[in-house]
């Protein structure tokens, strides 16, 4: 009945000198894509290249949340199809990745955070997305934990509610898509690293490893916070990100106390309860650079001040465990993707900050037909990184970021 | 149960009953047990059930390695009831368990977990997809361990501390005592942390020690007694490290004792150097049933014996794999327990004096042996003994079961310093491969033993960190260092794995319920890492945090990975263990959170604005009024502007004075536009951008010396303006001056028809309309002399006087303006009235109409963008560049075509006739009574922007067909000649 | 016209006054009725504080003292605390009454209406200060008079050092106006267990021989 | 990880009390106007290097000085007192 067969391979398949594509890093959007190249596209002579394991970056520290309640008319149909893509992908990878759809609730603590919320909760709808906005009364009925109080620091006026997100396990989509992916045929090298892209007359030839040169013609760099520094050391390529660390903990385990996710922009948090009963929270970013994933004593304590006013109940919980993973931030808190600009065969997609779990099925989707054509899917064009010296930026984020100089 | 109650190690004061209630029967303990010792002293076994098989737990260790004594306690779930102090009238009760967790109708899932093997909910429970959100909520409710209430409240007081010192001592034993005493002598400020409520660590509960003359226990009080009363050591007990950052950081958190004034005070502090001397704990051994209430480490039944009078059974076998186990075993012994035999799963290298103390006992030993399985369903009934090759048995009756592989080093606050462990051969254990500089270690978590070489190696460990620290000690740390090298090492604990099997009921984690057959079909399935297994089967994801797994789950993947190797020869294959994370122990949030401090600026008129009635929001790092009307659309306020006069507390805008010779370069720098233009007297209108050409601030510019200038930003701006213009200026040597006087310059608008009226009678001065008239600026006096600086500005369209006046005259200028204004129905008015004011004369408030990608152009303000500047303003490129694009969202006025409806703030405007639908974004709009219109302003596409456009509005209320009519109209919507301001 | 209208301090302690002097619109409470047995929390705001920046400070002798040529370091003169900032800034706080007026130069802004001025004084000032903020004021390092710059319960401040002997503690700081209310409520409910309590201008000027 | 940041005036002090001024790239491009191209490599691009990087940071809640110091983004610790520039 169980444990017939693997998950993740044992051992690394043989590398071959030769791949139709080969995808540097071992995480979602590229496992996604290895799957949809060999699903949608038949292209099976693929390599995955992981330095590390399978997951073991940001697709494993993520806060699991799903939701396509984005501000954009850009953004909101691919994360759409990103929420709508997980009972496909469970009864297809045939691998229960638990999506619980218990709705999200995003707190409002201003007349300010109500009418940026009423742009997400119109433009939304408008795009056939179930979203609402909820006074204050109604938002404690849904989370009766709340403090509904005017003498805390941001008091809560109300909420916008999204149905239709939730939470999946993010570790069963990893391991369903590496299962998925190497039975038709993908190859995942765990623990190989790929040192260089090779290059000539502007196309792509091949990517070194230590183990030799594969030879191929499209290679697609999505190594979530390690992608710019790959395109910019391998290739050259500078991208207008900063990578910083983010980081989350759980509580120790409760009987069912918060029905929703939420989340406080105010407060720089979200909380949910996971399946196994731990209050998962998190949202901070120290603003500025590394590649460290290590958690950070001032974010633990704010974390409890916040949800301590939040939510007071929990102050009488514990905080057991904590954790960092990399979110590689864009100006505009947009992704990008783009390929074949400079380099022909080259494509990248990374910037996704920390929304890089909740669009991972769509994306891979996407970045599967652009490899697989060569052409830009007409949903991925905005995404592009010609952008930002166009004065282009996307508007997912209304107010200035913090992590650049820019403000 | 009667205590032992003679023993000189005892911590419990037999004299001081302390009741408590658990399952409401009262009981009684004693001052100084924790609530576990004393629930075991009255009997109790059964503490817990667990997580997901609902297995009967019970005390294992006494440190909280495990969630097995985790209880809930005055309503506050999951306390670790072995580590917290037992207090007067505690309420203690069972959690996780349906009745009770000794008979927990839940109890047969121990009996299902052939179906439930590792990762099993990967595979199931999705076919047919209908069935997973039902099987969902059952996981859910099934899942979690404790129970709080929505409306419990915390009733503990915590703070905080970040207390200041050179040195920093985790652990209060003897290597950690000797290391601080040794730095204190080279003069640093040492600070010492111990989890326990006492210093002396494994000294304080142990009699002998090899060829030592003084008993251990006396050691430890004399070093206690020695680091107490130096003042160059700060000594916090019951203070447990939590955290270890890098750059020697270290967070800890201590639990009030009744003398405190806190219950618990969150510690952080950055020592120059760090001392970790937390010792060793036992390494659990795997068997069948190795988690039955009954089964304890050796170390364990001896404290609950010495430190707290409690023979923990009444007979007991041993099954141990080091010296400190045998040690155990006799002294416990001594102390009256019967011991039917004691198994050491080492052939040879045993202390031969704990042999001989045990033939002398007539103790049976068996050298070469380990407990295989236990029988008892809620508790130990008899031990089934086996030798080590697995040749022989024999089944021993008995209620404990004292139980280690050997030892485990106490690695984790290393860890969190040191970063990844790997295996060492020479000691079995798991230690840091480097040292970041300031960091040292001392004592058993190097495997030391002999009570000797842990003493020293504390005194080396002390001046290196001294030396490190500056100190002239590098000679004496050698000395000792020296000394110690010759000092013959411990005898080395067992390495012991497991007797080969199914490890269908083999425990590596309590917690999580994983068991050896878990980690086996883990790795079977391609999870051959630690790290993997972790996440796949949730091994030392518990409360516990791998307390119990961390250095058993490396060694039991290598013996799975490498079966044909000898079980007690597989380093060499063995993995990394996990990452330790902190917290290294459960926190609560409510001590993580601390004085729970707010930090916020209140105007100088903060009261008189309160006690006029004002609802105050914060804005920035301000209080501002929003709202001086019960009824919330502040028509009163905006009615009394428009037909007498209001006065507004603006003090939050920012306010700053720039001088020296380069002053108006630097202006030129982040002002979008020409600030060598400015005339005397008057006020100049200015904005910055971010390189983006994006507008970040607005405010005033004026000239008020030579190379002197004053200038005004957004409430918003004014923390990060000086910083700003420091930026943008680093290149450039330029010689000028910031003096920040936002929080001293108070800001009354008085702003109306009835203005001008109300300002001649407190002052002097000349405030005509000839005398002064709209855009100038000028100094003069308020009665009683209150200084002014008055500026003529029009935000919100009427006649305005913006006064500005030092702080501290504030409310006596408010008191005085309130009192001459009574006739002239003169009243406050707050934010959201001045947001309607100036909406009605289309002024853009900066993150109200635009956003973050809005630049100068899009809001129509190319007329504050001067494009040949000498010096080329922050922005101008991306300005040049973006002026030729078509495709920009562009600020336009737009009118209502039904009076009656009010879209709110935030609805979108939309087009089904083009590809991307949504064409722009509605800022503000509100009704205006001025007008009796709905009026507002919106971003929308270029080709949406020409006037009489007709738009439709969709607020996200109803359905999408659901749109609103609006038109695009000219702005400002109210006295577009400006005559009201000027008059 | 009328009456000298009443100027008035950010911070208001919850005790009560025993001795006031009236001083240019100021009340200035110069002693409380139970200011305990120390530490002591003094209100020195409405003393003058003026900042000087130049590119060369050397020109310059506010309080008739040349500004310390030490970044860090600060001089006391005439109940005059002169601190350096940087290369170009010096802050210049009277720390009793009657002392000079500010220079009239371009150079010198008066900026006692933009921060706050509070004294802790006296035995465990330092160890309060561990409750508010992660700046070492302890150290044998620093040689008092001295001065540091940063977060002090929570927002940024400028903090003189006056004496760091043991049972002679003691320290001046300023900060943003604004945030006077929060500053004294954290600084009491911190204080508590050592016994702080209000204390009036006076104690600064009674406790001086402790500090210069 | 924690962040701790020689101020060159105050010394070491708790990275919160900084604020982060990006790589160090030098002085904006002299000449009248940029190209798009040339505006996004100063403005935008980073090299988003796990290594030792040269950059800008503020002593915000300190004494206010805007300063340069190399730090290793692998590590996130400084590795230099001081980065030469100030």
């Amino acid at each position: 009945m169980f444990g017939a067969k693997h998950i993740l391979p044992k051992g690394n398949p043989p590398l071959e000198s030769a791949y139709d594509a080969v995808l540097i890093g071992g995480g979602l959007h590229n496992l996604a894509t290895a799957w949809f190249l060999a699903k949608e596209h038949n292209m099976n002579r693929v390599a995955v290249l992981e330095k590390n394991y399978i997951g073991y970056g940001g697709a494993g520290r993520n806060t699991a949340i799903v939701r396509a309640n984005q501000r954009t008319q850009k953004n909101i149909p691919l994360y759409k199809e990103a929420l709508d893509l997980w009972p496909v992908l469970t009864r297809e990878l045939d691998f229960n990745l638990m999506f619980y759809n218990c709705g999200n609730l995003n707190l409002l603590h201003s007349e300010a955070a109500v009418k940026a919320a009423r742009t997400n909760i119109a433009t939304a709808k408008f795009l056939g997305v179930e979203s609402h906005l909820l006074d204050a009364a109604e938002t404690a009925k849904r989370v009766p934990a709340l403090n509904l109080s005017q003498k805390i620091t941001h008091p809560i006026h109300g909420a916008m509610y999204h149905p239709p997100g939730g939470i999946v396990r993010h570790d069963a989509v990893v391991w369903g898509l590496a299962k998925g992916a190497a039975e038709k045929g993908v190859h995942i090298h765990q623990q190989t690293e790929a040192l260089g892209i090779a290059t000539k007359n502007g196309r792509v030839t091949g990517v070194k490893t230590p183990a030799g040169t594969i030879y191929t013609p499209r290679v697609l760099v999505s190594a979530g916070g390690y992608t710019a520094g790959l395109l910019y050391h391998m290739l050259k390529i500078k991208m207008p990100i900063s990578v910083l660390t983010i980081q989350a903990m759980v509580t120790q385990p409760l009987k069912p106390l918060l029905d929703h996710v939420v989340s406080s922009g105010a407060y720089h948090v979200y909380a949910n309860q996971t399946l196994k009963g731990e209050i998962a929270t998190g949202a901070h970013m120290d603003p500025w650079p590394n590649y460290t994933t290590q958690t950070t004593a001032g974010y633990i304590k704010h974390q409890a001040e916040a949800l301590v006013e939040l939510m007071p109940c929990l102050a009488g919980v514990k905080f057991m465990r904590s954790w960092a993973g990399l979110a590689d931030m864009t100006p505009d808190m947009a992704p990008i993707m783009d390929g074949n600009d400079p380099v022909e065969g080259v494509y990248m997609n990374c910037g996704w900050g920390y929304f890089g779990f909740k669009s991972c099925s769509a994306t891979g989707r996407y970045m599967a037909r652009f490899l697989a054509t060569g052409k830009c899917p007409d949903r991925l064009k905005p995404f592009a990184l010609a952008r930002f010296k166009n004065h282009r930026l996307m508007g997912e984020t209304a107010a200035l970021v913090n992590y650049t100089p820019d403000n | 149960m009667k205590r032992l109650t003679s023993l000189p190690t005892l911590r419990v004061d037999v004299g001081r009953p302390v009741p408590f209630v658990y399952k409401n029967q009262t009981g009684r303990g004693f001052k100084g047990d924790t609530i576990a010792t004393a629930l075991y002293a009255a009997g109790v076994r059964i503490f817990s059930r667990s997580l997901k098989y609902h297995r009967p737990r019970g005390l294992f260790s006494l440190d909280g390695e495990s969630s097995n004594t985790m209880m809930t306690v005055n309503g506050v779930p999951n306390v670790r009831t072995e580590t917290t102090l037992l207090a007067e009238g505690a309420m203690i009760r069972d959690q996780n368990a349906i009745f009770t967790a000794r008979n927990d109708l839940l109890g047969f899932m121990d009996r299902l977990d052939r179906f439930m093997p590792a990762g099993f909910y990967y595979e199931t429970m999705h076919k047919p997809a209908s069935l997973w959100p039902v099987a969902a909520k059952m996981v859910r409710k099934a899942a979690g361990l404790g129970r709080i209430a929505p409306d419990f409240r915390f009733s503990g007081a915590c703070d905080e501390m970040y207390p200041a010192a050179d040195l920093c001592v985790i652990g209060g034993g003897p290597a950690g005592m000797e290391a601080a005493l040794a730095a204190a002598d080279q003069g640093l400020r040492v600070i010492l942390l111990e989890a326990r409520p006492w210093l002396g660590g494994s000294f304080d509960y142990r009699e002998r020690g090899s060829g030592e003359d003084a008993p251990l226990y006396r050691q430890a009080a004399d070093l206690a007694s020695r680091v107490s009363t130096r003042a160059a050591i700060r000594v916090f007990t019951r203070t447990a490290m939590v955290g270890g950052y890098s750059d020697n950081l270290v967070t800890a958190v201590t639990e009030g004792g009744p003398d405190d004034p806190f219950d618990y005070r969150y510690l952080e502090m950055r020592p120059r150097a760090v001392v970790v001397a937390t010792g060793s704990r036992e390494r659990p051994l795997i068997f069948e049933n190795n988690e039955r209430p009954g089964v304890m480490l050796p170390d364990c039944a001896l404290r609950l014996a010495r430190t707290y009078g409690i023979l923990a059974g009444r007979e007991a076998v041993f099954s141990v794999g080091h010296d400190l186990g045998l040690e155990a075993a006799l002294d416990l012994s001594e102390l009256g327990l019967p011991v039917r035999a004691v198994a050491d799963v080492r052939t040879k290298g045993h202390d031969p004096a704990l042999v001989r103390g045990l033939a002398d006992r007539r103790i049976p030993f068996y050298p070469g042996w380990a407990a295989a399985a236990v029988e008892g369903k809620k508790g130990v009934k008899s031990v089934r003994l086996a030798s080590c090759d697995g040749g022989q048995y024999r089944i021993l009756t008995c209620d404990l079961l004292a139980a280690a592989a050997g030892h485990t080093p106490a690695v984790e606050p290393l860890s969190l310093f040191c970063g990844p462990l790997a295996y060492d051969g020479q000691t079995g254990y798991f230690l840091p491969r480097t040292y970041p500089a300031g960091v040292f270690a001392a004592g058993r978590i190097y495997g030391l033993e002999a009570p000797q070489n842990i003493r020293i190696s504390g005194r080396v460990a002390g001046l290196d960190a001294a030396a490190f620290c500056g100190a002239d000690c590098r000679g004496a740390a050698d000395a000792h260092r020296n000394e110690l090298a010759a000092l013959p090492m411990g005898r080395p604990a067992s390495k012991w794995v497991a007797f080969p099997g199914p490890w269908r009921k083999h425990f590596v984690d309590f917690d999580e319920d994983v068991t050896g057959k878990h980690i086996r079909q883990a790795v079977g399935r391609g999870f051959g890492v630690p790290e993997l297994i972790k996440r796949f089967t949730a091994a030392g994801t518990g409360p516990g945090q791998g307390g119990i797994s961390g250095h058993n789950l490396p060694l039991l993947v290598a013996a799975i990975k490498n079966p044909s190797r000898d079980r007690t020869d597989i380093h060499g294959t063995v993995p990394a263990p996990t990452t330790v994370r902190p917290p290294l122990r459960p926190v609560f949030l409510a001590a993580y959170a601390g004085s729970g401090r707010e930090m916020v600026k209140r105007t100088p008129v903060h009261d008189a604005q309160a006690w006029e009635g004002a609802v105050f929001r914060r804005v920035g790092v301000w209080h501002r009024a929003r709202y001086f009307s019960a009824d919330l659309d502040v028509s009163e306020e905006v009615d009394n502007v428009r037909t007498n006069v209001g006065m507004l507390d603006a003090s939050t805008l920012g306010c700053f004075r720039i001088f020296g010779p380069d002053a108006l370069s630097a202006l030129q720098r982040v002002y979008a536009g020409d600030m060598s233009k400015i005339k005397d007297g008057r006020v100049k209108y200015a904005a910055m951008c971010n390189h983006d050409g994006c507008v970040i601030d607005d405010g005033v510019v004026i000239r008020i010396g030579e190379n002197d200038y004053m200038f005004t930003t957004s409430t918003g701006r004014a923390g990060e303006t000086v910083e700003w213009i420091r930026y943008h200026t680093r290149f450039d040597n330029w010689d000028f001056h910031l003096v920040n006087q936002t929080d001293g310059t108070g800001v009354i608008n008085l702003a109306g028809p009835r203005a001008r009226d109300v300002l001649e009678r407190v002052t002097d001065a000349d405030v005509s309309n000839q005398a002064f008239s709209f855009g100038c600026w000028k100094d003069f006096s308020l009665s009683g002399g209150i200084p002014v600086r008055c500026l003529r500005l029009g935000f919100v369209g009427e006649l305005s006087f913006e006064l500005n006046i030092p702080a501290s005259y504030m409310q006596a200028a408010w008191d005085m303006l309130r009192k001459a204004g009574s006739g002239f129905g003169l009243r406050p008015f707050g934010v959201e009235a001045q947001n309607i004011l100036r909406l009605e004369k289309g002024h853009v408030i900066l993150g109200q109409e635009s956003e973050q990608r809005t630049n100068l152009l899009d809001l129509n303000m190319g007329f504050l963008f001067s494009r040949d500047k000498d010096i080329r303003p922050v922005g101008a490129d991306a300005l040049l560049q973006a002026e030729k694009d078509a495709g920009r969202l562009t600020l336009v006025g737009i009118r209502m075509t039904d009076s009656s409806c009010v879209p709110p703030d935030g609805s979108i405007l939309v087009d089904d006739q083009v590809v991307d639908p949504v064409i722009g974004y509605v800022g503000t709009i509100r009704k205006s009574r001025a007008l009796d219109a709905v009026v507002g302003m919106a971003l929308v596409e270029r080709a949406w922007t020409a006037e009489g456009t007709r738009l439709a509005v969709y607020d996200g209320g109803g359905e999408p067909s659901e749109r609103h009519d609006a038109t695009v109209v000219r702005m400002p919507f109210y006295d577009p000649e400006g005559i009201r301001m000027r008059m | 016209m009328d009456a000298i209208p009443r100027r008035r301090s950010p911070v208001i302690f919850d005790a009560r006054p025993d001795r006031i002097r009236d001083s240019g619109g100021w009340r200035v409470v110069q002693k409380y009725a139970d200011e305990g047995r120390g530490p002591y929390l003094v209100d020195l705001s409405h003393l003058p504080r003026w900042d000087l920046q130049d590119s060369d400070l050397s020109s310059h002798f506010p309080a008739g003292v040349p500004v310390p040529e030490t970044i860090g370091a600060c001089a006391i003169t005439e109940n005059v605390l002169v601190s350096r900032m940087n290369r170009t800034q010096a802050g210049i706080w009277h720390l009793a009454p009657g002392g000079p007026g500010m220079p009239d130069e371009p150079a010198f802004t008066d900026i006692r209406e933009n921060t706050a001025c509070l004294a802790v004084l006296g035995p465990q000032a330092f160890s309060l200060s561990e409750k508010v903020c992660r700046l070492d004021l302890s150290t044998p390092g620093h040689h008092p008079p001295c001065l540091l710059q940063g977060p002090f319960g929570g927002v940024p401040c400028q903090v003189a050092l006056l004496e760091n002997r043991s049972g002679r503690e003691g320290f001046v700081f300023t900060f943003s106006r604004g945030y006077g209310r929060d500053m004294v409520k954290a600084l009491l409910a911190a204080g508590r267990e050592f016994g702080l309590r209000p204390a009036g201008e006076d104690r600064m000027t009674r406790m001086k021989d402790d500090f210069w | 990880m924690s962040l701790l940041i020689h101020c060159p005036i105050c010394g070491r002090r708790n990275g919160y009390e900084f604020r982060y001024g990006g790589e160090d790239k030098g002085a904006y491009p002299a000449g009248r106007s940029l190209t798009p191209e040339a505006w996004y490599e100063y403005v935008h691009a980073n090299t988003c290097s796990a290594g030792v990087v040269a950059e800008w940071w503020c002593h915000r809640h300190g004494c206010g000085l805007w300063f340069t110091i190399f730090r290793d983004t692998r590590t996130n610790r400084q590795v230099l007192e001081h980065g030469g520039r100030s």
